[in-house]
């Protein structure tokens, strides 16, 4: 195995390594590779700072901010739960006027590759926020959350049928230049109807896949353990059910993917790109290990040299049939 | 079947800094699920993985920093009550050996449900200069100092008595516990902190997922701060406390 | 805690524990625990004679069974994921008359109570079935697999559609008085709405959840590691979206269910009666502990001795809010 | 960060077992994931919790069941070929073992990456009746034996010549090499057994999971068999094999 970076050979392939090719486009987003930290696990890029800097990866998308400033669900948020975790964040965010004022700059000055990761309530803020960040310098690219479960909105998402997917798309498409990549819920019945509807109205890539909504109970206090009640499970338990969706999307729509759920090591990612991936995304198991993008980064350097590959791209899709 | 192996770092407070023979940094834990499972199979020389320190810690007395190289005199130096309960004594450990060392006195009040449990806490406190650290107990059995909970010693003479001349209260242990000594303090106006605990994911501040809700006027629209990151330890007065402790009825 | 054998106060409460009452009624099946094995798992209830037989546990839901043999699917068929396991038999069984002929006498003989999880293609296929078992001694009722994520059917399943499960459960209520439990599929965008139609059609009952529709894939093969490319998800992974689901349908729809996805303990058992199951099955977890089921009726009755509740059935929807 | 902790139970064979000094079952395993490598803790006086034995074992060649009591005398006695490649001697060493014990002759082929990984099942080859097992060796780095892989004994002089009096063949190892030895028995019209290797999820034949094709006329529907409960042993010439191994290229 060509994974991590203990490799016996890894010293050995330094000199081919070098010469593997990790760029990828993802919809018009130029990534010097393919590992992308996950909206909502790497804040606005800096917190990880002295461990893992925003420049080092692919890029990274930002904690999902929407129009005005929001102050999150009621605690608890997160409990661990088997090679998993279960989050409510509620989408806390300053909102889109400071993420462009203080946080994009930074960002911008470290030569960081940024994704804006939006989200809103309706069509029409969606629409503002992508204005907003046309105008800003710095942005490669908009992620547009249509799909988060932790919000309480009576169980109507955006994310969840094809109408609202084409139509929030089809907004922002009209307000912005900037590569558009609809993340979809994986909470639905048919996730290649979700992406066939989002390539419709335009999207210019997919990223897959957020978390699946779940609970769990507290049998000593009688009652569901986040504030919320529902969170949404992130984390290793997830990979199969995204290795899936990515796989399944890749085969019947022809957009670029961002894929991800549970990625823990370079193996992890491969079987993400092989299935159909184009990048990655890695959320929880930066929390296990805050540099696990960089060991992804040379564990997927190291399986191609130790495969006589030359570009990462060659992975892309390799294990669908 | 063991139980799940953890997929998260689990937070600890430093419950001791040796900076002599090489340097060491002594946790304090108690086994409570997975993690504290886990580490029970740690043996001398094998290599932990670990992020910190993290967050902020308890803030010195403030007289305090100036005085480092010229401790106060015993008479005249400020005076701190720390309030431990259970594994809450941890990081209280810590802060009464480098209170000693700055020249502060220390009153060490640590409450815990047997005797038993508290000789691994008491005999590092007893390391420290004996004059300015003094140690209160309690416990629920009755098997060591007074029996009942360790706030009821707030109120007990005869050490109500000397508590007059306090200027800041640290705290840390269960949250019912720690709302009683904050009540305490509020009402008496010393000033003073509590470490709280709550379940954290990435450990510094990226994640928002260990937010504690702040105290604000009726009405005004919540406002969270980060437990691992804005805290731990944050000001009486300051975090919305849980009358009742997470996992229990 | 209460849960599990080595409890210090078990011995303690050997007499409060005789007292408690286990029993409970999943839509006219009378069981006298909770805890039932779910369907694939246990065979045909005799796989794991000498640890643990069909009469020690609540009931038996046997191995799906069809009208006619089926072969089942090609290997590999399961692989391990991250706590947790694909599995892709593709209904390997012997036709539902060698179950009447063979295997229903020995459960009867045994006093085991007996749920037959059948399955079909077609609403009539299923109808068949149904008046078969009718006709057969000794079962106490129909689990209805409208949901298996391993038949290569162009993707169209019973189980995610309003109208279908309406169509299949009513064929089958007009077949037999037997109660009937559809076991709905998890890859759906609103389980509530699935359950809702079953409801209408006259189901007694809901069994809570079958697997979740994933893959894993071989990166140094390049291919899917399973021989039918998709596999469901199994164990501890999915408990917080099975708990998830059973507390949402527990919520809107006034059935009792059987839940289960990923028990391990009598903790997770809890977990899923508190949120509104009636019953609980256990599944995966017979593989990693053969007598699991034992020891999660064994914490049950620890933990309603040690919270003083005299009633299984007390813990019903009890964390619900 | 270590690999995800396993969940299911993970399948070995049995590579001896000592019924005198209290008793004790052996077993030979490589490291190759986080099951293997979780076992890897265990020490001298540590409770393993196992389910077995499970399944279809070899099938002793037949003469010898009369004979338990009576062993053969070494010239008549029945002559069995045992050819194992890396992990696959498992098995294959408890066999041989037995064999010997029951009066059997045996000839073993074992095939290794490197001289090293060959020793411990050497040794307890050796500790059988030396006139009985005879062990002969490849490594694919010519650091023992023939140099090259376990098949190529088969056809190399002199041992090819010494085979004519074989009455059965049982292997285990990698998939490539088994299918090569059962093309080399069914062309000789001798009887022998393989003992295959699936994941396996129950062990004991309730889930179907570890199901592999029988072999069938062309055009057949597919018949499966449970390599946890009709196997592992299966008769050569009863189950499809794959050419290429899992996880292999
Ligand atoms: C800043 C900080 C400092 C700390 N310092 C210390 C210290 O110095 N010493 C120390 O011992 N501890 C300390 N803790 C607590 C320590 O982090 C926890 O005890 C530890 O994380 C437990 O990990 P675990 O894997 O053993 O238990 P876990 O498996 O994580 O379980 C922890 C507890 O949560 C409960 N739980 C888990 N899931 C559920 C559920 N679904 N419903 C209800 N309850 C559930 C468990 O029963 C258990 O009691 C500190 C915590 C914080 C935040
Ligand atoms: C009947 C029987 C008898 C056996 N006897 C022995 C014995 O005596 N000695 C012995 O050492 N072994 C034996 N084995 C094999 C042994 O069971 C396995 O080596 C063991 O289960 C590995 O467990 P693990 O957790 O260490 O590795 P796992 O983590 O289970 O991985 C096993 C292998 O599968 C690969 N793998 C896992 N996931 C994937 C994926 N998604 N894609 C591609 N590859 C993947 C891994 O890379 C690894 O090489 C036997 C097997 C059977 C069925
Ligand atoms: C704490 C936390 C916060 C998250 N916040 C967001 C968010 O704001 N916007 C978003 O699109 N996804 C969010 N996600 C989802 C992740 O970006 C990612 O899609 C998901 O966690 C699956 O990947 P993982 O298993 O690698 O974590 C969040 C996830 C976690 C764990
Ligand atoms: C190997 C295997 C075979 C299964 N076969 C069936 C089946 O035939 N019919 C069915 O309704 N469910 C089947 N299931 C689903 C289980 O009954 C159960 O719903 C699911 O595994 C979730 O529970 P668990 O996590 O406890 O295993 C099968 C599951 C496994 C793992
Ligand atoms: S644990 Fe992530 S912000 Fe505190
Ligand atoms: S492993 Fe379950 S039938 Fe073989």
């Amino acid at each position: 195995m060509h994974v991590g970076r203990v490799d016996a050979r890894a010293a050995a392939n330094d000199h081919v390594e070098a010469q593997v090719d990790l760029r990828v486009n993802l919809g018009g987003m130029e990534l010097a590779n393919p590992v992308v930290m996950a909206s909502g696990t790497f804040g606005y890029g800096f917190d990880y700072e002295g461990l893992i800097g925003p420049e080092t990866v692919g890029a990274v998308c930002v904690k999902g901010t929407t129009l005005l400033p929001r102050a999150g669900n009621k605690p608890p948020r997160i409990i661990e739960t088997p090679s998993g975790m279960l989050n409510s964040i509620g989408l806390e965010n300053p909102g889109i006027e400071t993420f462009i004022r203080e946080h994009l700059p930074r960002l911008r000055e470290r030569g960081a590759t940024v994704i804006a990761n939006i989200a809103g309530d309706t069509a029409l803020e969606y629409a503002k926020i992508a204005e907003r960040l046309e105008a800003a310098p710095g942005v490669a690219g908009i992620e547009l959350n249509v799909s988060c479960p932790n919000i309480a909105r009576g169980g109507a998402h955006f994310g969840v049928d094809q109408a609202s997917i084409h139509k929030v798309i089809r907004a922002i498409k009209q307000a912005t230049s900037l590569p558009v990549m609809p993340k979809l819920s994986p909470n639905v019945t048919d996730i290649v109807a979700m992406a066939a509807a989002a390539q419709e109205a335009g999207a210019d890539a997919i990223s897959l896949i957020n978390t699946l909504l779940a609970m769990a109970i507290d049998i000593e206090a009688r009652r569901p353990v986040l504030g919320n009640v529902f969170g949404g499970l992130s984390g290793p338990a997830i990979k199969p059910v995204a290795l899936r969706m990515v796989y399944q999307v890749a085969k019947e729509v022809d957009l670029p993917i961002l894929g991800g759920g549970g990625i823990m090591c370079a193996r992890d990612a491969i079987e993400f790109m092989m299935a159909g991936a184009t990048a990655v995304s890695i959320g929880t198991g930066t929390f296990v290990n805050p540099t696990l993008a960089i060991d992804v980064i040379d564990g997927m350097r190291s399986y191609l040299a130790g495969h006589n590959l030359t570009s990462v791209r060659s992975l892309v899709g390799a294990a669908i049939i | 079947h063991s139980p799940a192996q953890p997929l998260l770092r689990r937070p600890f407070s430093i419950y001791d800094i040796d900076s002599n023979a090489g340097g060491s940094v002594t946790i304090l834990y108690g086994v409570r699920g997975a993690g504290t499972l886990l580490l029970t199979n740690a043996r001398p020389g094998d290599c932990l993985d670990v992020m910190g320190p993290l967050g902020r810690g308890f803030t010195l007395p403030e007289s305090q920093s100036q005085s480092q190289s010229q401790p106060h005199s015993p008479a005249r130096s400020p005076h701190a009550l720390l309030i431990g309960g259970g594994l809450g004594i941890a990081p209280l450990v810590f802060l009464a050996r480098t209170l000693a060392r700055a020249g502060c006195r220390a009153t060490v009040l640590y409450g815990a449900n047997t005797a038993s449990q508290m000789q691994p806490a008491l005999l590092r406190l007893q390391a420290s200069r004996a004059e300015s650290v003094r140690v209160f107990t309690t416990t629920l059995d009755g098997s060591a100092g007074l029996a009942g909970i360790v706030t009821d010693l707030l109120t007990a003479e005869p050490l109500a008595a000397e508590l007059g001349d306090i200027d800041s209260i640290y705290t840390c242990g269960p949250e019912p516990m720690m709302a009683a000594v904050e009540q305490f303090a509020l009402a008496r106006r010393i000033r003073g902190e509590m470490s709280l605990e709550t379940s954290l994911a990435c450990g510094v501040g990226a994640c928002l997922g260990c937010a504690r809700r702040l105290k604000a006027g009726p009405g005004a629209s919540p406002v969270y701060a980060r437990v691992c990151k804005d805290g731990p330890v944050f000001s009486f007065g300051q975090v919305e406390l849980n009358p009742i402790a997470y996992g229990e009825e």
